[in-house]
């Protein structure tokens, strides 16, 4: 009994942290139907700000966080500007831009790994191997809190897109960029908001993933599948989805790795997607394809 | 007030019009008629076929390598462009197909000394039956789901295939090694891989030239319009992946054994199919001229890169940046830009 | 010969057609009419099977069809146009009509994809609706009339038994209409059954054997053109005062 | 071959992708170890010059590399690349075109069963004889009263570690290809010390990241020993760390990989008392042989700080051996004719060994060096101190224990 | 009478494609209701889409209240007082009714009258009320011109420009939304509207245009329009001509 809790806590700890991962993700799809292969690769370079204010100034992660998001956001205005904003009328716009973003994410990778080095890197400020200990069983510190504070990230952005006026633009420019042009939307600014905001996810995933696991520069690549995975699951763009399938997916697979064999935990998130495709193709709370 | 009529309904101005329309028109029509060069391709695979005799005067394995590669490549691009290119799903997991095939082969040259070129063909059906199975499930998403549904595909074949302890996990089974001395040791798979890809461009020639290509084609644009215009489009794009399966298998049950060494992480890693993908892209997605060129552009781009860079992070900075400006700047192609813009070479249009 | 038993399809709490019954004869022009959001298209929807219905039976010619996938209802000879065109971008005018093929079996398949005699039928259809001059037009690059042309000449291009066909006349020239009426007459004369959905009260009262009305999802009337003029529900529900002015 | 000119020397190496860490650290190696070869004079009185391409962790490119190397720049020799995933398909073509392999890092025992001659490894032994010098640190240095009696092994899925494992449990290690036994290890060095395994586990060779689960799954079973067969370095940074998160406190922590900095550098305090298995350590008082005169280990030290500004690890110092087993054997052959430098290497003894800076290498007839142990180190203050064996050199230093809390 | 939107020999197109519009002219008087008709593929809509800035202007000027209008954006032309509902009904699909509505007032300084106005519209049009949270993509095709329609009625604008209003519209709808036009341009909103529904259209309109091949062929009076035998015969069915 008390294994099954422990292994319940270790699976919801690890979902707080892949949530905030894949909703910025399932933002930047959900709002502008990018699906940005890149964004695992942004992670890291949130990663890396946080690495080196940790390092070079012993600054908190968590403090730095505001900071990395600001910074990536940054980085997610330039990048629009310089490579999705040509494609941005062009109506295999969706399609091209799993390719643009794949690409990004090598161009990211490269000039991480040309910066930083291939090294594994992570921060460790005390919380992050520390935990604590109800009896037997214990809570990680490091996951708890990036569980909580990417929740909170999570939920104020979820209420900012749906209440908000700029949220509204955001949406509507979405579906129909024409339309909102003509109702008076500034759709480059609106695109490259929305962009900004979802890169600043990334940044902001990147302070947390910092020191709950290990990166270089090419670890994204590990992380892309599992995250897509996720969104699908949860379906395509919706953010509590996203959420919702991290915790269960985390949960199961924390089972699976501790009853069935660690090789199999990973397993978890793929056959979850083929299962779902197989049952339910748009996910858990995506839109139903218009023919069956 | 009066009427104001501003000009009378005299042929001329509507004739002038209409004449500027019809050129336009047949401008369009023209695209369409002109002549290809056939002979284009022929007189290339003669020359290809040919080659080896180089090793008469002097060893030239690395060329005979590098077309072998590109050859392999070209297979590969073009059996996905029948999948990506014509239907339009863009599947970042076929190389899922490229180990099944290098696996088949390889373990049926490891236990009965059967060569894998004589298993490519049996290879392709197997993965044109696996593919047809995958098909069936993950066909039915679209879009951003399907492409990565085909990416989960990699992630689950490569746990599998790193646990069957049959064909030795992770670690990999090593093949024999053809007794054939140094200069004529590549030329088996010199020149299969060769007629590999010229079978692989005549297919696509043919199945862009068919009904099921046109049906396929109507599949990539709106899927619900090709369904209710009497086309089965769940039955033909299934078919279209098995076919595409069925080219990368065969390419990959000749690889394994050019290599001498199976192993997940030869196939099975990302690069591989993004290869694939970026050679269609960069040529022409859709076209049959395409994925040729992108494939032997990519691979003198990759053997350029090494050679004067070295090496380093700028290999992976460059390739990207490299997608990022074709995207840009041809987003339908090597071919396909030049096509639209009435630039293309004849000797390219191999449509 | 068409015959919809029962139909049902809801959407959540909306019940946008509901228990629907009403069949159409061989050969003959039926109208199905109605207010905004009565359950038209849904019902047409059902019919070919691009929605599932959610209760009720759809029968082609003795055949259950709502079962069938929609190619299948299409190979069968039942073929429908949108209501909101939809059109294969990339693809000329020509392609877009010579898709719309009724495939006999595999060998069909490897055959050339347009072969001239489907071009010189296609090109007669394209002339007869006066679009020949876009025949090498991208399918998207069409205005708004021009696409409910080129869908209607797809839907002649597969030789259907049965066509359906949802507000032809939307945004279509006054004067062209008038020809497309004539060609509808005349193919109906040559046994093609049409069930058409319109807006254009002139139009069907002149073209239409039997019209079904319906609204909220119902059918409320169903009779001969005449029949339906004086019926107060449907004057109420749909025409308003309109009707003496378009008659 | 020219024989005015330069040598030329090829080497593909993995600098981009998964292997690039170390692929990076081989170039060093090899780099310096040319260099110094130049400012002594060269080879057979030429220059040395070192080709270096990168094959981005990728067998088909490694392949093409080296063809390239043979077909268009005309090297005289090449140098070994990095992992037993690349060297197992290089192996056939090196072989094939009758070039001597010195291998740096491939430590897959199938590789030397191949039948391949001209195959000489760079290290002290095949994977699957790794735990001996686990076994001869429990044997000798913990007081038999203290040793542990249990033993949990988490491995990753990799080639090396695989082997280790192989070894550690006594496995038979088969050829897949056909099914046939290529070595029967059993009882396997667990066994032989009376161990008994209280849980074993493998995590998967990519995309793993549950090290909190692992972690508590080993905790619970309260093993003596823990054995971490790690693919990286940085797999060992994150089993220390969630060994740490769930307060395990076995007596003795042993990873396979953890001598580098970075590994230091991601654990802090809790890397002490951790023992690490190496090929090559700072303080091992080798002496070799660079351009025919005396080099020490020391010496490679120093060379190595001077000329990048950081101390030196394995992944450098193994290339730096193989690249002095190539001069030595181009030297003694009095050619660079492939065939007869890979007679002399086959010829050398234990009295008359190859010279390096990781010691005397002779090899069997498979191509694995003969009586040559890891070594064992420890993580202790902060310092990767060399503690195992105690009986060939001086300056070895006591091993802590028990290891209790990380 | 001074000219609000002055149109004069416009051309315009697609992309790098042919010009569609050939010096096509077009003025338009406040507080009028003017109507276009022309076959399909003339160029009616895309005379709309160069107006409102959403094709390039190639020659050609169109003026707004003596201003030219050439190279600005959409969103820019509309908060000059220009707006536009294109035949593609520009709705956003997967936003409820009401949504839909609160962004048609998007361009609005005021936000307070925003709700006052969607409840005013909600009154008029209640299926709009009805189907408030449903999705505007579901709609059927009727209750999506209706939508798309009323949206203007929030924006208030000197110009509406309505693609062909009466599409998919029942009959007594239609009438409904000429009525409310008449009442919109008694309020000082001109409008101008492409129709199909020739008639109906020009009936109900002040001013009547022929557009055909991309030119403006006639221009006049809406009865005088109508009532010209040669216009009967081309653009109107025919009918009384014959
Ligand atoms: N996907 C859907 N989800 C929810 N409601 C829907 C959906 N599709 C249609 N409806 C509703 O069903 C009803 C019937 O719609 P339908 O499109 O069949 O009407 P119609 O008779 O074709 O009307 P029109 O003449 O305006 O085209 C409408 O009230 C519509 O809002
Ligand atoms: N997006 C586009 N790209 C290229 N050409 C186009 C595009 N849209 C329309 N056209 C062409 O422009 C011409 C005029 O189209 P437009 O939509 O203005 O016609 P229209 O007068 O509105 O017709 P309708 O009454 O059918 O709506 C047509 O011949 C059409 O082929
Ligand atoms: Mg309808
Ligand atoms: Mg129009």
């Amino acid at each position: 009994m008390e294994q099954i809790i422990q292994t319940l806590i270790l699976g919801l700890a690890l979902g707080g942290v892949f949530a905030l991962m894949g909703s910025g993700l399932s933002l930047v799809f959900g709002v502008m139907r990018i699906v940005n292969l890149a964004h695992p690769s942004l992670i890291i370079a949130g990663a890396y700000a946080t690495y080196w204010a940790f390092k070079l100034w012993g600054i908190d992660p968590l403090v730095m966080l505001p900071v990395a998001a600001i910074i990536l956001a940054a980085i997610g205005v330039l990048l629009y500007k310089l490579v999705f904003e040509r494609e941005a009328r062009s109506a295999k716009y969706s399609e091209m831009t799993v390719l643009l973003t794949f690409a990004t994410a090598m161009i990211v990778e490269g000039a991480l790994g040309g910066m930083f080095t291939n090294t594994q890197r992570v921060t460790s400020p005390s919380y992050a191997t520390d935990a604590i200990f109800i009896g037997n069983i214990f809570i990680p510190t490091g996951q708890l809190y990036a569980g909580i504070v990417s929740l909170l990230i999570i939920s104020a952005l979820a209420l900012f897109l749906k209440y908000s006026r700029f949220g509204n633009a955001i949406r509507a420019t979405t579906q129909n960029r024409e339309a909102a042009e003509l109702l008076g939307v500034n759709v480059n600014l609106v695109c490259i908001m929305s962009f900004a905001i979802g890169i600043g996810l990334a940044g902001a995933a990147g302070s947390l993933v910092s020191f709950v696991f290990s990166f270089f520069p090419a670890k994204h690549w590990e992380w892309v599948a599992v995250l897509m995975s996720l969104v699908v699951l949860g379906g395509m763009g919706s953010i509590l989805g996203t959420v919702i399938a991290s915790f269960m997916l985390c949960v199961v697979a924390a089972f699976v790795g501790a009853y069935v064999g660690a090789t199999w935990s990973t397993m978890t998130f793929f056959l979850a997607l083929f299962l779902i495709l197989l049952i339910r193709p748009q996910g858990l709370f995506g839109e139903k394809p218009e023919l069956a | 007030m009066m009427s104001v009529v501003s000009e009378t309904l005299t042929g001329d101005a509507a004739s002038s019009v209409l004449e500027a329309r019809r050129a336009h028109n047949e401008k369009l029509a023209a695209k369409s008629d002109k002549a290809r060069a056939i002979w284009f391709p022929i007189a290339l695979l003669l020359l290809l076929l040919a080659l080896p005799a180089l090793q008469v005067i002097g060893n030239f394995n690395y060329v005979l390598h590098l077309v072998l590669f590109t050859a392999c490549y070209v297979t590969m691009a073009s059996g996905w462009n029948i999948l990506g290119g014509f239907t339009g799903y863009i599947s970042l997991g076929h190389n899922v197909f490229f180990a099944i095939g290098g696996y088949f082969a390889g373990m049926i040259l490891a236990r009965y000394g059967i060569s894998t070129i004589l298993m490519a063909p049996f290879a392709g059906l197997l993965c044109a039956a696996v593919g047809y199975l995958i098909g069936r499930v993950t066909l039915k998403t679209r879009g951003p789901s399907f492409i990565i549904s085909s990416l989960a595909l990699v992630m689950i074949a490569r746990i599998l295939f790193d646990h069957w302890k049959f064909v030795g996990g992770a670690n990999g089974v090593a093949l024999p090694a053809n007794d054939l001395s140094v200069e004529w040791a590549k030329l088996p798979y010199y020149y299969a891989f060769v007629v590999l890809a010229a079978f692989s461009v005549w297919l696509s020639y043919k199945i862009k030239h068919s009904k099921f290509g046109l049906g396929l084609r109507a599949i990539s644009k709106d899927e619900i319009k090709a369904e209710s215009a009497g086309i089965d489009t769940r039955t033909y794009k299934v078919l279209a992946f098995a076919i595409s399966g069925a080219l990368v298998g065969m390419a990959g049950a000749i690889w394994g054994e050019y290599l001498t060494y199976i192993r997940p992480n030869i196939f099975l890693i990302i690069l591989v199919s993004v290869n694939m993908v970026l050679m269609c892209i960069l040529g022409g997605k859709g076209t049959i001229a395409g994925p040729v060129i992108g494939a032997i552009m990519i691979i003198a781009f990759n053997e350029l890169f090494v050679a004067t860079l070295g090496a380093s992070e700028i290999n992976i900075l460059a390739t990207g940046l490299l997608m990022v400006i074709v995207l840009l700047f041809f987003p339908q192609g090597i071919v396909g830009t030049l096509a639209k813009h009435h630039k293309l070479p004849r000797i390219l249009n191999w449509d | 010969m068409l015959e919809i038993k029962g139909l049902c399809k809801y959407f959540g709490g909306i019940k946008a057609v509901d228990d629907c019954n009403f069949g159409v004869e061989r050969g003959s022009i039926t109208a199905l009419i109605g207010p905004n959001g009565a359950g038209k298209t849904t019902a047409f929807n059902c019919i070919s099977r691009t929605a599932m219905p959610t209760k009720g039976s759809v029968w082609l010619d003795g055949e259950r069809i709502d079962k069938l996938r929609p190619h299948q209802i299409t190979q069968r000879g039942l073929s429908r146009t949108f209501q909101i065109s939809r059109n294969l971008a990339d693809m000329t005018v020509l392609e877009n009509v010579i898709c719309q093929s009724r495939i006999g079996g595999w060998r069909d398949l490897m055959k050339p994809a347009m072969s001239s005699d489907e071009i010189d039928k296609a090109m007669g259809i394209l002339d007869f609706l006066g679009i020949t001059r876009i025949a090498y037009e991208d399918g998207s690059n069409l205005s708004y009339g021009q696409k409910k042309l080129m869908d209607l000449a797809a839907l002649l291009m597969s030789d259907p038994k049965i066509i359906l066909l949802d507000e032809p006349a939307g945004g279509v020239n006054p004067t062209l209409l008038e020809e497309i009426v004539g060609h509808i007459r005349k193919l109906n004369d040559q046994g093609l059954t049409v069930l058409i959905v319109e807006h254009n009260m002139e139009l069907i009262m002149r073209l239409s054997h039997r019209i079904v009305v319906m609204a909220q999802g119902r059918v409320i009337a169903n009779g001969a053109p005449a029949e339906i003029r004086e019926n107060p529900a449907v004057l109420d529900a749909y025409l308003g005062g309109v009707l003496e002015e378009a008659v | 071959f020219s024989q005015d000119g330069p040598i030329k020397i090829g080497a593909s190496l993995p600098l981009t992708g998964s292997f690039s860490i170390a692929g990076q650290k081989h170039q060093q190696g090899y780099e310096l170890c040319v260099d110094l070869i130049n400012e002594r004079g060269g080879i057979l009185g030429r220059e040395v010059e070192l080709i270096v391409s990168d094959n981005r962790s990728d067998p088909a490119t490694a392949i093409n590399q080296y063809e390239r190397f043979l077909n268009v720049d005309g090297v005289e020799a090449v140098y070994g690349t990095f992992s037993s995933r690349l060297s197992f398909p290089v192996a056939n073509i090196l072989a094939r075109n009758g070039m001597v392999h010195a291998l740096p890092a491939g430590g897959a025992l199938r590789i030397y069963e191949q039948g391949h001659d001209n195959i000489f490894y760079f290290q002290p032994n095949a994977a699957e004889y790794v735990g001996a010098s686990l076994a001869g640190v429990v044997r000798d240095l913990v007081p038999a009263e203290e040793a542990p009696k249990t033993v949990a092994i988490i491995s990753a899925d990799d080639f090396f570690a695989n082997g280790v494992w192989s070894g550690l449990m006594g496995e038979i290690v088969t050829d897949p290809a056909d099914g046939s036994e290529v070595a029967d290890l059993s009882p396997g060095y667990l066994a032989e010390l009376g161990l008994e395994v209280v849980y074993s586990e493998r995590w998967p060779e990519e995309g793993f990241n549950d090290w909190l689960n692992l972690a508590n799954q080993v905790r619970q079973t309260e093993p003596d020993l823990i054995i971490g067969l790690t693919a990286s370095a940085e797999e060992a940074v994150q089993l220390t760390r969630a060994f740490d998160t769930v307060r395990a406190t076995p007596q003795m922590v042993y990873f396979s990989q953890g001598t580098q900095a970075e590994y230091l550098e991601g654990t802090g305090d809790s890397a002490q008392g951790v023992l690490v298995h190496t090929s090559w350590h700072s303080d091992a008082p080798f002496q070799s042989l660079l351009a025919g005169s005396e080099f020490s280990n020391q010496d490679f030290v120093g060379a190595y700080e001077a000329a990048y500004g950081s101390p030196p690890d394995e992944d450098s110092a193994i290339p730096f051996a193989v690249c002095q087993g190539i001069e030595q054997a181009m030297v003694g052959a009095g050619t660079t004719d492939n065939a007869a430098m890979g007679d002399w290497l086959d010829a050398r003894t234990k009295e008359d060994a190859v010279r390096t800076i990781l010691g005397r290498f002779s090899w069997d007839d498979r191509g694995l060096p003969v009586e040559k142990p890891f070594l064992m180190t420890q993580w202790n203050d902060g310092e990767l101190q060399f503690i195992y064996p105690t009986d060939e050199f001086e300056g070895v230093s006591a091993m802590s224990y028990p290891k209790g809390s990380f | 009478m001074p000219e609000l939107l002055d149109v004069s020999s416009l051309t315009a197109g697609y992309g790098d494609g042919p010009a569609i519009l050939d010096g096509a002219h077009l003025t338009v008087q406040p507080g009028k209701v003017h109507c276009i008709i022309g076959p399909n593929g003339a160029g009616k809509s895309t005379l709309l889409k160069a107006i409102c800035g959403m094709l390039k202007i190639r020659k050609g000027d169109v003026k707004f209240k003596g201003e030219s209008l050439k190279g600005l954006r959409p969103d820019q032309i509309l908060r000059k007082g220009i707006c536009f509902v294109p035949q593609e009904r520009a709705l956003f699909p997967k936003m409820t009714v009401r949504e839909n509505l609160r962004m048609g007032g998007y361009s609005l300084a005021d936000k307070s009258g925003l709700e006052r106005a969607i409840d005013e519209i909600e009154e008029r049009f209640p299926i709009l009320r009805e189907r408030r949270d449903q999705h505007a993509g579901t709609m059927s095709g009727g209750q999506q011109q209706t939508l798309a329609m009323a949206r203007t009625l929030i924006v208030k604008p000197d110009i509406v420009m309505l693609d062909e209003p009466s599409l998919g519209l029942a009959p007594k709808i239609v009438q409904e939304m000429f009525d409310i036009m008449k009442v919109m341009a008694s309020e000082g909103i001109t409008i101008l509207l492409v129709e199909q529904n020739a008639l109906m259209g020009l009936k109900n309109a002040d001013w009547g245009v022929v557009l055909d091949l991309g030119r403006t062929l006639f221009e006049g009076p809406a009865a005088e329009v109508m009532a010209d035998p040669r216009i009967q015969e081309l653009y109107l069915g025919g009918k009384k001509a014959a």
